[in-house]
């Protein structure tokens, strides 16, 4: 479990802002944003009184600025998908949103200044800004990958260029950066810096991809994955993924705790939505 | 505000009536980050196996309409790491602990029984028994009364006699009465009411089940209104015997009325996932809503609404006194 | 959009297949004013028993999370009057009837079918057997797979043999096949599923039941996930025999998942009462969900989710093929 | 049925204001406003997208305004009681509600001209300010009482002053008029105008005592019941009120459609909630 503890608050709307097909939160949350590391999530009630939804919805932290002059904020940014993230971009500055956080395992940041590539898909980019700041802090050389469906879906190129320097683009359609995926252009970038870790957030096929290519260049990938949640503070087991333990062994551990953070090369990424017979307890299952 | 907020499970006494739900609270440690778990009724840990279990593949849950779907499938490691590192955890903090145990066959039950005898953090065993019975082709035990019977009088048998056992039942069943019938007349301390109920949803972009186990439990506020029917149906018929009640609580007035058809305390489970803080919240506000209504305690209180209308409105507040007359 | 809508309840063929739910429509007459009737699938009538019935006392209903609880009791004007004046009315409308009867013993059943024989309104019988036998002590038809089989097949010889018996089934069992079997055995042309769960609320201002009836019927999205269950086991078991749906169906995806599941037609029933014309939204819902996901007919959608994914794949359009892969 | 045929609009707020303890709505809704007579009533969604309330809320409309210069619009009062109409209370002008109306039979006008009192307790005189514009078009004498548990639950008021002149006030804690029941007050009012009805509309106690109190004095009592209803147009039956016949019979009776306005001599109300053995079908309960 993480060592920051997770808090529940109200936290009033700052600002709401289009960015590109994302809307961009930043809520006032000091409790939350004390404990904040990048890779950290939230979770978020929707839909108001009376509401159907009785689920939160799970976020990646995008930034926080600690409680200094002002009360420190969070940001995160949502990507309508469904009716929760529909009824959360309808939402104002002003209104107060029901949040839990930090939660999760955040990125493991080296002990001593180490090149990474920082690979983002979609709004997948959005947890890696934090992390690049910190690397860039602890003197590590950071490099951006960010790809995308299209265009309006990338994001934090920007903020990334400031920061890094070097960030490549890709799309899949090619309306933006090279046409293609982000695997095609992360070897360059992983060579140009001689990087020692590849660090990601996005769709899971693209983690896992992601992860091949680490293998291949022998140093280890991070990646922030996305399973559906229910509690998002580690009480209700939905949110399992099939990862090798220390011990060698395979077991369904909960994303939204011991993750979402993961080394990519202990998922078994094709087991995921699978029960694979050597999985520990697998055994037990027959009957049932 | 002094409602006496004690409340009686059989022999059982607990300083108020708010519970965890299984599998809905883990093993508490991960809320005791929201609040002190020592400060609960009990906590309900989530149903425990004799051997590690990986529990069924991925997607587990879907939201629906007021609840939601869940296939976790028994996920747990087993009653070793359970009691060594669980309940002792559970044991340093001073939570009470009502320990919920399932089993594929009658034998599984009682050696789990076995294994908690004496344990001081115990304070109940809650009988799991909405789970498949390996032995009749994976049916449910709280499907049938028999295969019902057999389990809770097993465990009964097999338990530390200090230890109060519950019988958790199924609401899936055509007459739940019946089955309460041969779990009372097994030695079932009490009732803990209801288990989920079986749905499913289809994915309408994959064209097929949303959930990797196919169907799964019901749970939320949309099956609320069968739990207070079950307990409702329980009590009338088995007044003499406890009843934990379950099944959509979401808030204190939720809660009050599954205490005035008859639950002697309640478990809070699904509302966890949208307010982790919910179990103290409900507490509090049952306590006020009790206050509200001339209650000067719990126990006044637990199958008030099965007295008839002119019994009821001596005891009602101006506003509700009208109501219940005209 | 060119989607063959064309829906086969067995020996009917019905020009669209959203239909009303029994007793979510009355015999048709106050929905007319929103939209022609005629342009249903079907009206399902108001289950009409042989004598006027008063139905229980107020209050009939209660909202809950998600869905609501009534307690109706089969309020209606006798067989004599509906034929009279209803049938009547639906018949000058043109507009095709399902008629459903319901009955206290299985001669009050035999009687209605009678009764209805010929009748070219007619275009179904379905059989609410979701009602309490009195010859039993109240207990519900559908709940005992002997009561359901002998009111079945009495029907079944009764009814005109031009008229297709569906057999309407409560959720409230514990295992709806059983019964379904039983009534396939003894004749049924099909199933509607489901009827309402039994549920109760509690007032907590008066402290007692919030339903003059006490307990009341859940009806609603709150039940949806139990009815695709429902809809999903008697198709897996009974494939040959069709299935009307219903059960918190309020759009057009809602009704996509019954049709999956295994529905060859669906009743609109409780989302009447939130918007009067939900029926011909929902076919046209319905009918662009099934032209998104390159079906050419309804048929080819009914019982899809049974096929394994792989097999689906083919047939689904990218977004959702990904989602059925990854 | 009623002969007016409803229709259901997406209606845009126009305007919302507070009224003592009530809120005052004015939607755009021409479809509603055209069939509009007093009486009428109109079912409106509550709790928007994704809402765990999926029935509308009954309200009594307390005027409309015919298409002419503007769209036509309809007025109505609510008062806040439970989650729906506490949702109501809190929208604003230029949203839009989802409105089904006009609903039930409206009160009936007598063909000549005759001196009428009406009776309105809390919001129930909202739908009578209406009804007295149009009895005082047709040459009828009206006179008011209005009646509440307290001064501030009272409305009206001033407009039922300015269109009748005469209004008695009572309220059970004396904060405004006379303290007391509308019952007390209303034989007097009767006399004063040698009134030949007498129109109601409040809570149901009070409605059976005006009742009987228009028998005493042999003449009609018209009043308009608030039973809980699931649907509102008549498909349901959960609306239903024990009412006497043209054939002396009682049977159980729509609000919805044959309602709300009944004649208070045949509402059986001391049966409401009850299942009298005389009425019709009654018989038949018996097994179930
Ligand atoms: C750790 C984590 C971080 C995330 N970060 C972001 C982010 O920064 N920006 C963003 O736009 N989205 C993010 N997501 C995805 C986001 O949580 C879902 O898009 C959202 O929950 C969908 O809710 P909905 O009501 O719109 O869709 P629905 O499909 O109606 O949701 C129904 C249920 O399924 C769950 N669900 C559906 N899709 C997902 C999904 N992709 N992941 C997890 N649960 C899902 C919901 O929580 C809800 O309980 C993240 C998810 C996780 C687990
Ligand atoms: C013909 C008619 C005219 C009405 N006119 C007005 C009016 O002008 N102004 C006003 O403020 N209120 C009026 N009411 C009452 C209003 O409909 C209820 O206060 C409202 O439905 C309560 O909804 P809720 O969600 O706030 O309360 P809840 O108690 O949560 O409602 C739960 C359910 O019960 C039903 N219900 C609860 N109380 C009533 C009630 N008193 N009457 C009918 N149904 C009820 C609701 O429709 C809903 O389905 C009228 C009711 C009727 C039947
Ligand atoms: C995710 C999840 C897991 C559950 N696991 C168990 C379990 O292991 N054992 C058990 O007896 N009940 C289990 N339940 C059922 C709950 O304990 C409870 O009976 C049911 O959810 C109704 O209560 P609720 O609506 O408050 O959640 C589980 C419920 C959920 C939602
Ligand atoms: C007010 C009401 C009355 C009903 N009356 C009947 C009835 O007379 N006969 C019947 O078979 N089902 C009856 N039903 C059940 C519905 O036909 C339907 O099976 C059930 O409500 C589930 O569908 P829904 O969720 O779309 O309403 C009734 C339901 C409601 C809400
Ligand atoms: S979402 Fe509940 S354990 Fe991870
Ligand atoms: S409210 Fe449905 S019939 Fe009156």
């Amino acid at each position: 479990m993480s060592d920051t503890k997770p808090v529940q608050e109200q936290a009033e709307i700052f600002s709401v802002t289009k960015a590109g097909a994302y809307v961009q939160f930043t809520v006032i949350a000091p409790g939350v944003a004390a404990g904040f590391k990048p890779g950290h999530f939230i979770a978020v009630a929707v839909g108001g009184e009376n509401t159907a939804m009785g689920l939160r919805r799970a976020f990646a932290i995008a930034g926080a600025t600690p409680t200094g002059a002002f009360a420190g904020t969070v940001s995160f940014v949502v990507a309508a998908h469904g009716p929760g993230t529909r009824w959360l971009v309808q939402r104002r500055a002003g209104e107060v949103l029901d949040i839990v956080g930090p939660l999760g395992t955040p990125f493991p940041i080296p002990n001593r200044p180490s090149p990474a590539v920082l690979v983002g898909g979609g709004y997948g980019s959005a947890p890696l800004l934090a992390l690049a700041q910190q690397l860039i802090e602890n003197g590590s050389q950071v490099e951006f990958v960010l790809g995308a469906a299209t265009g309006s879906k990338l994001y934090g190129e920007m903020t990334a260029k400031r920061m890094a320097g070097r960030v490549t683009v890709t799309t899949d359609d090619g309306s933006a950066g090279e046409r293609g995926l982000v695997t095609d252009v992360l070897p360059a970038a992983i060579e140009r810096i001689g990087a020692e870790v590849v660090y990601a957030c996005g769709p899971m096929p693209m983690l896992a991809a992601v992860g091949s290519v680490a293998q291949k260049h022998a140093i280890s990938a991070q990646v922030a994955v996305e399973e559906s949640m229910a509690c998002g503070i580690g009480v209700c087991m939905t949110c399992v993924l099939p990862v090798r333990g220390d011990d060698g062994k395979t077991r369904f551990v909960r994303s939204c705790v011991e993750g979402p953070v993961f080394d990519a090369g202990r998922v078994r990424w094709n087991d995921v939505g699978q029960l694979p017979p050597d999985l520990v307890g697998a055994d037990a299952m027959g009957g049932h | 505000m002094t409602v006496d907020m004690t409340a009686r499970l059989g022999p059982l006494t607990l300083p108020n009536p708010v519970l965890t739900a299984s599998g809905c609270a883990a093993a508490g440690r991960e809320l005791h980050q929201f609040f002190d778990v020592a400060e609960l009724g009990a906590v309900v840990t989530k149903s425990i196996m004799r051997s590690p279990r990986s529990g069924r593949p991925t997607p587990r849950m879907a939201e629906t309409p007021s609840g939601m779907l869940n296939s976790i499938g028994l996920q747990g490691p087993g009653i070793d790491s359970f009691i060594a590192n669980d309940l002792a955890w559970l044991a340093e903090r001073g939570a009470r602990t009502v320990v919920s145990i399932a089993g594929g066959h009658t034998d599984e039950f009682v050696d789990l029984a076995r294994r908690l005898a004496g344990h001081p953090a115990v304070s109940m065993i809650e009988v799991n028994i909405s789970c498949p019975n390996v032995e009749s082709r994976g049916q449910v035990f709280a499907c049938d009364a028999i295969a019902s019977a057999r389990v809770i009088s097993a465990v009964r048998r097999a338990a530390d006699p200090a230890q109060p056992i519950f019988a958790k039942l199924s609401p899936d069943v055509t007459d739940i009465v019946h089955i309460a019938r041969a779990c009372a007349d097994s030695g079932a301390d009490g009732f803990s009411l209801i288990n989920t109920l079986l749905g499913m949803v289809i994915d309408t972009d994959t064209l097929g089940p949303a959930l990797g186990g196919v169907t799964g439990g019901l749970s939320g506020p949309a099956i609320r209104p069968v739990a207070v029917r079950c307990v409702w149906q329980v009590r009338k018929a088995l007044p003499h015997l406890p009843i934990l009640g379950m099944g959509g609580i979401r808030s204190g007035l939720d809660a009050l009325q599954f205490v005035l058809a008859g639950a002697s305390a309640v478990s809070v489970g699904t509302a966890v996932f949208g307010d982790p803080s919910a179990p103290m919240r409900i507490l509090a506000e049952l306590e006020q809503a009790l206050d509200e209504r001339g209650f000067r305690s719990l126990a006044e209180a637990v199958g008030f609404a099965h007295l008839s209308a002119p019994a009821r409105v001596g005891r009602l507040q101006p506003t509700a006194a009208e109501a219940a007359v005209s």
